[in-house]
């Protein structure tokens, strides 16, 4: 009974939790579902959502929200393999390159958040439509087939059967655990998500922190789309948009406060694997398309209603 | 001092005060204005007036409706879809046997309703609106999609050309809705909204019923989101079931413009109106300074950005000197 | 002569053309924007067009009205048009046909007659056509997935309906799962490698269009299934895994030079040419037979392009003349 | 005057939060025309006694009583119907809205539906003028300090005409002056046969005032008796169960040393063109009636709003701290008034609050170093005395030991000035003397203290100098024995200047 009463207060080991639940009566219902290959697959495609929710994570605990990650993904694919050098056999340069820029392009959020005061929600908002304008320029009539040997490798090595994106995962997870839990910024984060007013009075410093945070959120949506641009070994525009509300979903669903504060990755890792899963359930269902939406949206909200629950006043 | 003067003078005071910090806004969205003017004269004519004005009214509507939740501490992500619902219910309905009012009442019924529902599993269950939004925007879209598997219905075209032809009506349905948004702002429950927003325990221990502010606000933003769809219906003469997506990120988009925070309480209706306006006539200028594509990707992006931070700019300027 | 529909005759050349796209950022899109400049091109040298307005709704129908409503207030001569929805134009394209300018609407076609002319291949019968070479591929019998695009699209749609009376005359053909996705490879891969997991045994592929196959096919090949039939669409990608794989494959096109023979038509009906109302431009088929000759100019298109068929004046007008 | 019929009881009602108990059986009879004291340290259960007769909570068991007759489910709104209003402790104000709409807010004069602005612009004005409230009545009362913001919580409760009002401490943040408007107004609704029922922490305002008292202790009521013939030691002793030595430590002959702020032609927010000088050892207090520049000037200095001077020398460095980190590297640190808001991040447990500002300091090659800070923490409690587990979150606690939290993190900086911002607002007399005893301890070890504070006494016994500001000027230092409550108060209103005019 108290074993079950700390569950609930537990958002992360509740999603987990949720998670196993669904995996369990799914792969007993559905033929091939519960298949090793397909729930790997599934963690595989987790990956992707769960790297671009880890700077979404960290900005959302800040009491921010970043818009632009969707775009930062589909520039990253694009960009990679255009500024690939020939002269890399590794490919690591071209990679180096682009994550630089993923994290150039959330540094001007950061900037813009912090020093132009614009609330981060119109300030991505508008970097993602500024980074579509530049994509018209790039993308137009440019071979975007990836070559790239790291990129590939990252999308198709499987060391020990493990797909590559999956370790990826793994340690993105580690080092944003660490950040959140194990290093003093991660405190100040929470602080500053929690109540921005008292932690700057405190002698945290808004500016640094919220340049430092959207920076690093550029520099995870880089890293999905790196991951993304492997697995499909070809970036095109639109590839990234599907990741933007799904990064915040899986936040959510893992119990961090969308109002900041409150939360830790913990939780958006199970949240990422449980909206994999459902979006998969979903797509094995022979309905028409309203049917197949309306079920999508009912069980999420099942989820939530298991989860997500806000403390009483 | 009489009570009517005294009445005036309070309600007027409060009114004009609440601009407050929207100069900068209403100083960009006239600079844009003119230039439209100067560009294209036409727009002073009724016709091009009444097109223009058009065009912005369902974008002004949503805004509305999700700054009316937002200034009481949520948000929606369900405002496309139910703008798609919107007009796909005046499509299939009005040619029925209850004709055009039967098809008005059943938007602003489903409107109503489903706003309502998820208002009440925001503020009984406690969950977070915008996930609750986001998974009720699927359900919604499927619904949609069920009721009209593709674009078609039918909308009278009377209704279409009185509400959409070369008559502002839209811009008189506007000033009316706003109207309506003042006169709901001096009830209690209008007033409310604000208060639950800002400081529900406060609000609460005043008497005012939180909960209840918060299911109305759900209603009445659905309201509007769906009124907006039985407009696009008339305007485009049909409906189609996936027409709305867009407005959810404009209706936001339009609101922070205007002003109006995420935590609740902050920002004015006008604000966020004024921000939707925006958002309009700048495509418009746009298109008729002759940027190419891709200049208008990249000035929205720095015109969304500099019409916030502009004004924020000057006023920590003026605050060093 | 009767004149096109539209035309009033009160306009000279040189013409002011507006493009008014739903959205410029697809990589089928910016192709087929690269044809309509360059047609423009053509017809500047010949004094025919001064000028092209673009503008790019992002999407949005709604604002998609809004620069139609400009175009008119611009007073432009011709507009063509990809409409965002298929009947939320139709009420402003009409005002523009009231003014007498020349309206050429092509590929995701409005449901008003009240344009100049409308320019598509048969959504119909690509689905047939496809279906078709699926039930021959197959011998009348197996078990089939069909991969749709996007719920709610008349496109998708068209497509789809086009395949059901093949598909009913087949009764060997049993639809084991269907879905919905983007025109896109990453979704399509992802829905199709879930298929794959609850379906054992799958004897073919019916993909309706964009890079749905080429997603399909990776998916396959990703999960080590054996390839099947597919049928698709001229994207490159697609083309490149049919000659990689070995696949058994069908594709059609939707060709980009839609639209610079929308352009074409729109300046050829304020000449004063008659132009018909509808004008169906049949669906080229790749098979076997062809795909060299597509691949071999593959390096000419963007990697994540369509590669379309040649074109030229000759062909507008045959197509003109229908 | 007590043989009438009790307008509002509690009867025997239980309370507990997540299982702890915080009023076991308590009781309480508010009479009409008495104002009744409600006495207990910090965290002893009187807010929640008030929320429970308000109607903002139910009790667990027992009775809430209107008029003799026990009502069933009690709400705010249906304690408003039977005139009971609350003067909230934690302000129940609308930041965006104006303080006329936040007056009437939740008790609107209705006409036809809507708000009649005539009405509550009447009825608003009449009560602002009862407590002084002078600004324009369509301001959004996010741009009155906290003290005015009080005096609109305080006239929001007046305006719904009640029977039975309920102040919980009130006077927190008001200076003498303001203080001494409302007790007018309690005076006068006593006599008018209202019931009031008075929380403070401030003794000499409840004796001066109340005429019962009710005391809580561990969740139950230590003593429920009339106040005649009490006088102030007997009422401390009432409330802390026994014997204690005097409020204020004694005042050291100061030694200053060091200047370690001295600045001249300082403006910021509402402090204009000012010259102000401290030195080492000093405990230098900054007075004056309710927002005239006090947090200003703190703030200014601190770094944290705008500010400029035409000389300044903060502890040892010239010119003003750039930011908050740059002030706290420099040894400054500041303890706001509003410490819920500004001080302490409330969802958090007391031990990441305590911890925030030494991260960077303990951290070992970028890591937090954890054992250091469970003893840094284990150490910071122990010598403020915060019981009970620092792993709870710093809302659980009482607002006293909030206030120790807010103060404590700042020790491990070993600060060489603190500016302290009413740092005993609503904490208990025994956390009071802690606190003065803590600051003296800090005078003492050379360090420099500038505490703006509204509570006088505090300025009179602990400080030993006093700068009063009025409308962002000085109005008058006072050093050593000129420093008593008149000099304070008279020099806050103006009244000095008159005279040396005359
Ligand atoms: N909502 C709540 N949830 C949990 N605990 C609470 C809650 N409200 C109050 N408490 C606890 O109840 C105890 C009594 O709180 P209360 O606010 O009534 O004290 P108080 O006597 O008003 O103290 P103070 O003098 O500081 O105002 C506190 O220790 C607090 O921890
Ligand atoms: N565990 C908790 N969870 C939520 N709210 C709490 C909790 N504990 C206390 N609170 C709230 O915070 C308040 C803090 O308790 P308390 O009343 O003792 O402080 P306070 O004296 O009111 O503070 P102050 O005097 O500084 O205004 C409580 O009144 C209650 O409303
Ligand atoms: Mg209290
Ligand atoms: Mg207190």
């Amino acid at each position: 009974m108290k074993a079950v009463k700390s569950l609930f207060r537990n958002p992360p080991l509740l999603t987990l939790v949720l998670v196993a639940l669904v995996w369990l009566v799914a792969g007993l219902t559905l033929s091939g579902f519960g298949a090793y290959g397909h729930l790997r697959y599934l963690l595989e495609l987790a990956a992707v959502i769960g790297i671009a929710a880890a700077g979404q994570t960290l900005v959302i605990l800040m009491g921010g929200i970043d818009l632009s990650v969707g775009a930062v993904i589909t520039v990253t694919a694009i960009l990679v393999p255009l500024i690939s050098p020939a002269w890399d056999p590794t490919g690591l340069v071209g990679v180096a390159l682009a994550l630089t820029i993923a994290t150039g392009i959330g540094f001007l959020n950061g900037a813009g958040a912090a020093y132009l005061r614009v609330p981060p929600i119109i300030m991505t908002l508008a970097m993602a439509t500024f980074l579509q304008g530049l994509l018209v320029v790039v993308a137009g009539g440019s071979a975007v087939t990836v070559s790239n040997p790291a990129v590939l490798l990252l999308g198709q090595a499987r060391p020990l059967g493990v797909p590559a994106g999956i370790l990826l995962w793994l340690v993105v997870s580690a080092a944003v655990l660490l950040i959140i839990h194990r290093m003093p910024i991660g405190a100040r984060f929470l602080a500053l998500g929690a109540n921005p007013l008292a932690a700057r009075l405190s002698g945290v410093s808004v500016a640094r922190n919220t340049l430092i945070l959207y920076a690093l959120s550029g520099f995870f949506a880089g890293l999905a789309g790196i991951l993304v641009l492997g697995m499909n070994r070809q970036g095109y525009v639109g590839i990234g948009d599907p990741y933007l509300l799904t990064s915040i979903a899986a936040v959510v669903l893992g119990g961090t406060s969308i109002l900041g504060g409150r939360g830790t990755y913990a939780g958006t890792i199970p949240g990422a694997i449980l909206l994999v899963t459902t979006t998969a359930l979903i797509t094995v269902v022979n309905a028409s398309p309203g049917w197949r939406s309306i079920m999508f949206g009912t069980l999420i909200l099942s989820l939530l209603l298991v989860s997500g629950r806000e403390a009483r006043r | 001092m009489s009570a009517v003067s005294s009445s005036g003078w309070l309600y007027g005071a409060i009114q004009s005060r609440r601009n407050r910090g929207l100069g900068g806004l209403y100083l960009v969205v006239a600079a844009f204005l003119v230039l439209y003017v100067v560009l294209f004269p036409g727009i002073l004519s009724v016709g091009g007036f009444s097109k223009f004005t058009q065009n912005w009214f369902p974008l002004a509507l949503v805004t509305m409706a999700q700054a009316l939740l937002m200034l009481n501490g949520g948000i929606t992500l369900a405002i496309g879809p139910l703008v798609s619902l919107g007009a796909v219910i005046a499509a299939t309905t009005m040619g029925g046997v209850f004709g055009v009012p039967g098809g008005i009442l059943a938007v602003a019924l489903t409107g109503l309703g489903i706003g309502a529902v998820i208002g009440v599993i925001v503020a009984q269950l406690r969950l977070p609106a915008i996930i609750v939004t986001l998974a009720g925007s699927f359900i919604i879209t499927g619904v949609a999609l069920l009721l009209l598997p593709r674009p078609g219905g039918f909308i009278p075209g009377w209704l279409s050309t009185g509400l959409a032809g070369h008559t502002p009506v839209a811009f008189l349905l506007l000033v009316l809705i706003l109207l309506l948004w003042k006169v709901f702002l001096a009830t209690p429950l209008g007033l409310g909204i604000y208060a639950a927003g800002d400081n529900p325990i406060g609000a609460f221990r005043s008497g005012v019923p939180v909960e209840r502010v918060k299911i109305a606000a759900f209603a009445l933003s659905g309201l509007l989101t769906a009124l907006a769809g039985l407009f696009v219906a008339a305007q485009t003469g049909s409906g189609d079931p996936v027409i709305g997506a867009p407005f959810t990120l404009n209706s936001i988009a339009a609101a922070v413009l205007g002003g109006v925070g995420f935590l609740g309480g902050k920002g004015t209706m006008r604000g966020a109106v004024c921000g939707s306006l925006l958002l309009s006539v700048m495509i418009n200028v746009m298109f008729f300074l002759g940027f190419p594509p891709v200049a208008q990707y990249i000035a929205q992006g720095l015109i969304i950005v500099g019409a916030v931070a502009v004004p924020e700019l000057l006023k920590q300027w003026r605050a060093r000197r | 002569s009767a004149a096109a529909n539209c035309i009033k005759g009160d306009r000279k050349a040189p013409y002011t053309v507006g493009w008014a796209n739903i959205y410029s950022v697809p990589t089928w899109m910016k192709q087929t924007e690269g044809t309509i400049a360059a047609e423009v091109e053509e017809l500047k040298k010949a004094g025919l067009v001064k000028d092209l307005m673009i503008t790019d709704a992002q999407g949005n129908a709604q604002t998609q009205i809004q620069h139609i409503q400009s175009m008119i207030d611009a007073n432009v001569d011709a507009i063509v048009i990809i409409a965002g929805s298929s009947n939320a134009l139709d009420r402003v394209i009409s005002d523009a046909c009231d003014k007498g300018i020349a309206v050429v609407n092509f590929d995701s076609l409005v449901n008003t007659d009240k344009v100049t002319a409308k320019i598509n291949t048969d959504s119909a019968e690509w689905g047939a056509g496809a279906a078709k070479w699926l039930s021959e591929q197959l011998g009348g019998k197996g078990k089939i997935i069909v991969m749709n695009g996007p719920a709610g699209i008349s496109v998708s749609d068209d497509r789809r309906k086009g395949a059901q009376p093949v598909l009913d005359a087949n009764p060997g053909l049993e639809i084991i799962t269907e879905t919905n996705t983007e025109y896109n490879a990453a979704p399509a891969q992802e829905a199709m490698t879930s298929l794959l997991f609850a379906n054992p045994e799958i004897d073919g592929v019916l993909s309706l269009g964009g890079a749905i196959s080429a997603g399909s096919v990776m998916a396959f090949d990703r999960q080590g299934r054996e390839q099947v039939p597919i049928t698709g669409e001229n994207a490159r990608q697609f083309l490149e895994l049919w000659k990689e794989k070995g696949l058994k494959g069908w594709a059609t096109m939707q060709p980009n030079w839609l639209g610079a023979f929308s352009v074409y038509t729109a300046v050829q009906a304020l000449e004063g040419k008659d132009v018909p109302a509808f004008i169906r431009v049949p669906l080229p088929v790749i098979d076997d037979s062809t795909i060299d000759s597509y691949l071999a100019r593959a390096d000419k298109f963007p990697a994540d392009g369509y590669i379309y068929s040649d074109y030229d004046k000759a062909l507008f007008d045959k197509l003109l003349a229908q | 005057m007590t043989d009438k019929k009790p307008l509002l009881e509690a009867r025997q009602v239980f309370k507990g939060f997540f299982g702890n108990p915080v009023l076991k059986g308590v009781d309480i009879a508010l009479h009409p025309g008495r104002v009744h004291a409600l006495l207990g340290e910090n965290g002893a259960g009187k807010s929640t006694l008030i929320n429970l007769l308000s109607g903002a909570l139910q009790p667990d068991s027992g009775a809430i009583a209107v008029d003799g007759r026990p009502v069933g489910r009690f709400s705010p709104a249906t304690a408003r119907a039977a005139g009971i209003a609350v003067v909230q402790q934690e302000l129940s104000l609308t930041a965006d809205l104006s303080i006329a709409e936040n007056i009437g807010l939740g008790a609107f004069p209705r006409r036809f539906g809507l708000i009649d602005y005539a009405a509550l612009h009447r009825g608003v004005r009449e009560v602002c003028a009862m407590v002084g409230l002078t600004e324009p009545l369509d301001m959004p009362v996010a741009d009155l300090a906290l003290g005015r913001r009080q005096m609109v919580e305080i006239a929001k409760a007046l305006f719904r005409k009640p029977r039975v009002l309920i102040l919980d401490e009130p006077t927190s943040s008001l200076s003498a002056h303001e203080a001494g408007i409302l007790a007018g107004v309690i005076e006068m609704l006593r006599d008018r046969g209202t019931a009031l029922l008075y929380i403070s922490h401030r003794l000499n305002e409840v004796q001066a005032l109340c005429a019962h008292v009710t005391v809580l202790k561990d969740g139950g009521v230590t003593a429920d008796q009339s106040l005649s013939g009490i006088d102030g030691e007997g009422l401390v002793r009432l409330m802390v169960g026994r014997e204690t030595g005097d409020l204020f430590p004694p005042r050291p002959a100061c030694t200053p040393g060091a200047p370690r702020v001295d600045v001249t032609g300082f403006s910021a927010g509402l402090v204009r063109d000012i010259a102000f000088s401290a030195r080492a050892g000093e405990i230098v207090g900054i007075g004056g009636l309710v927002g005239q520049g006090q947090e200003d000037l703190l703030l200014g200095l601190y770094g944290a709003i705008p500010a400029k001077a035409s000389s300044a020398e903060v502890s040892g460095k010239s010119g003003l701290p750039a930011d908050v980190g740059a002030a706290n590297a420099a040894g400054l640190v500041y303890v706001p008034a509003d410490r819920k808001h500004e001080g302490l991040v409330l969802p958090h447990s007391i031990a990441s609050n305590l911890i925030l500002p030494s991260l960077g300091r303990l951290a070992r090659n970028g890591f937090r170093d954890r054992p250091a800070e469970t003893g840094l923490i284990a150490d910071l409690a122990r010598r403020l005395t915060i019981k009970g587990d620092v792993a709870r979150p710093v809302q659980a606690l009482s607002g006293g030991n909030q206030q120790k939290v807010a103060l404590a993190k700042w020790l491990p900086l070993d600060p060489s000035v603190l500016l302290l911002n009413d740092p005993t607002r609503g904490v208990d007399i025994e956390t009071k003397r802690e606190i003065y005893l803590m600051l003296r301890a800090f005078a003492a070890e050379g360090r420099l203290i500038i505490l703006a504070s509204s509570d006088t006494p505090e300025l009179v016994h602990l400080c030993d100098r006093v700068v009063v500001l009025r409308e962002g000027h000085v109005a008058a230092t006072l050093v050593g024995d000129a420093i008593s409550e008149e000099a304070i108060v008279g020099a806050a209103m103006g009244v000095d200047r008159k005279g040396a005019a005359a």
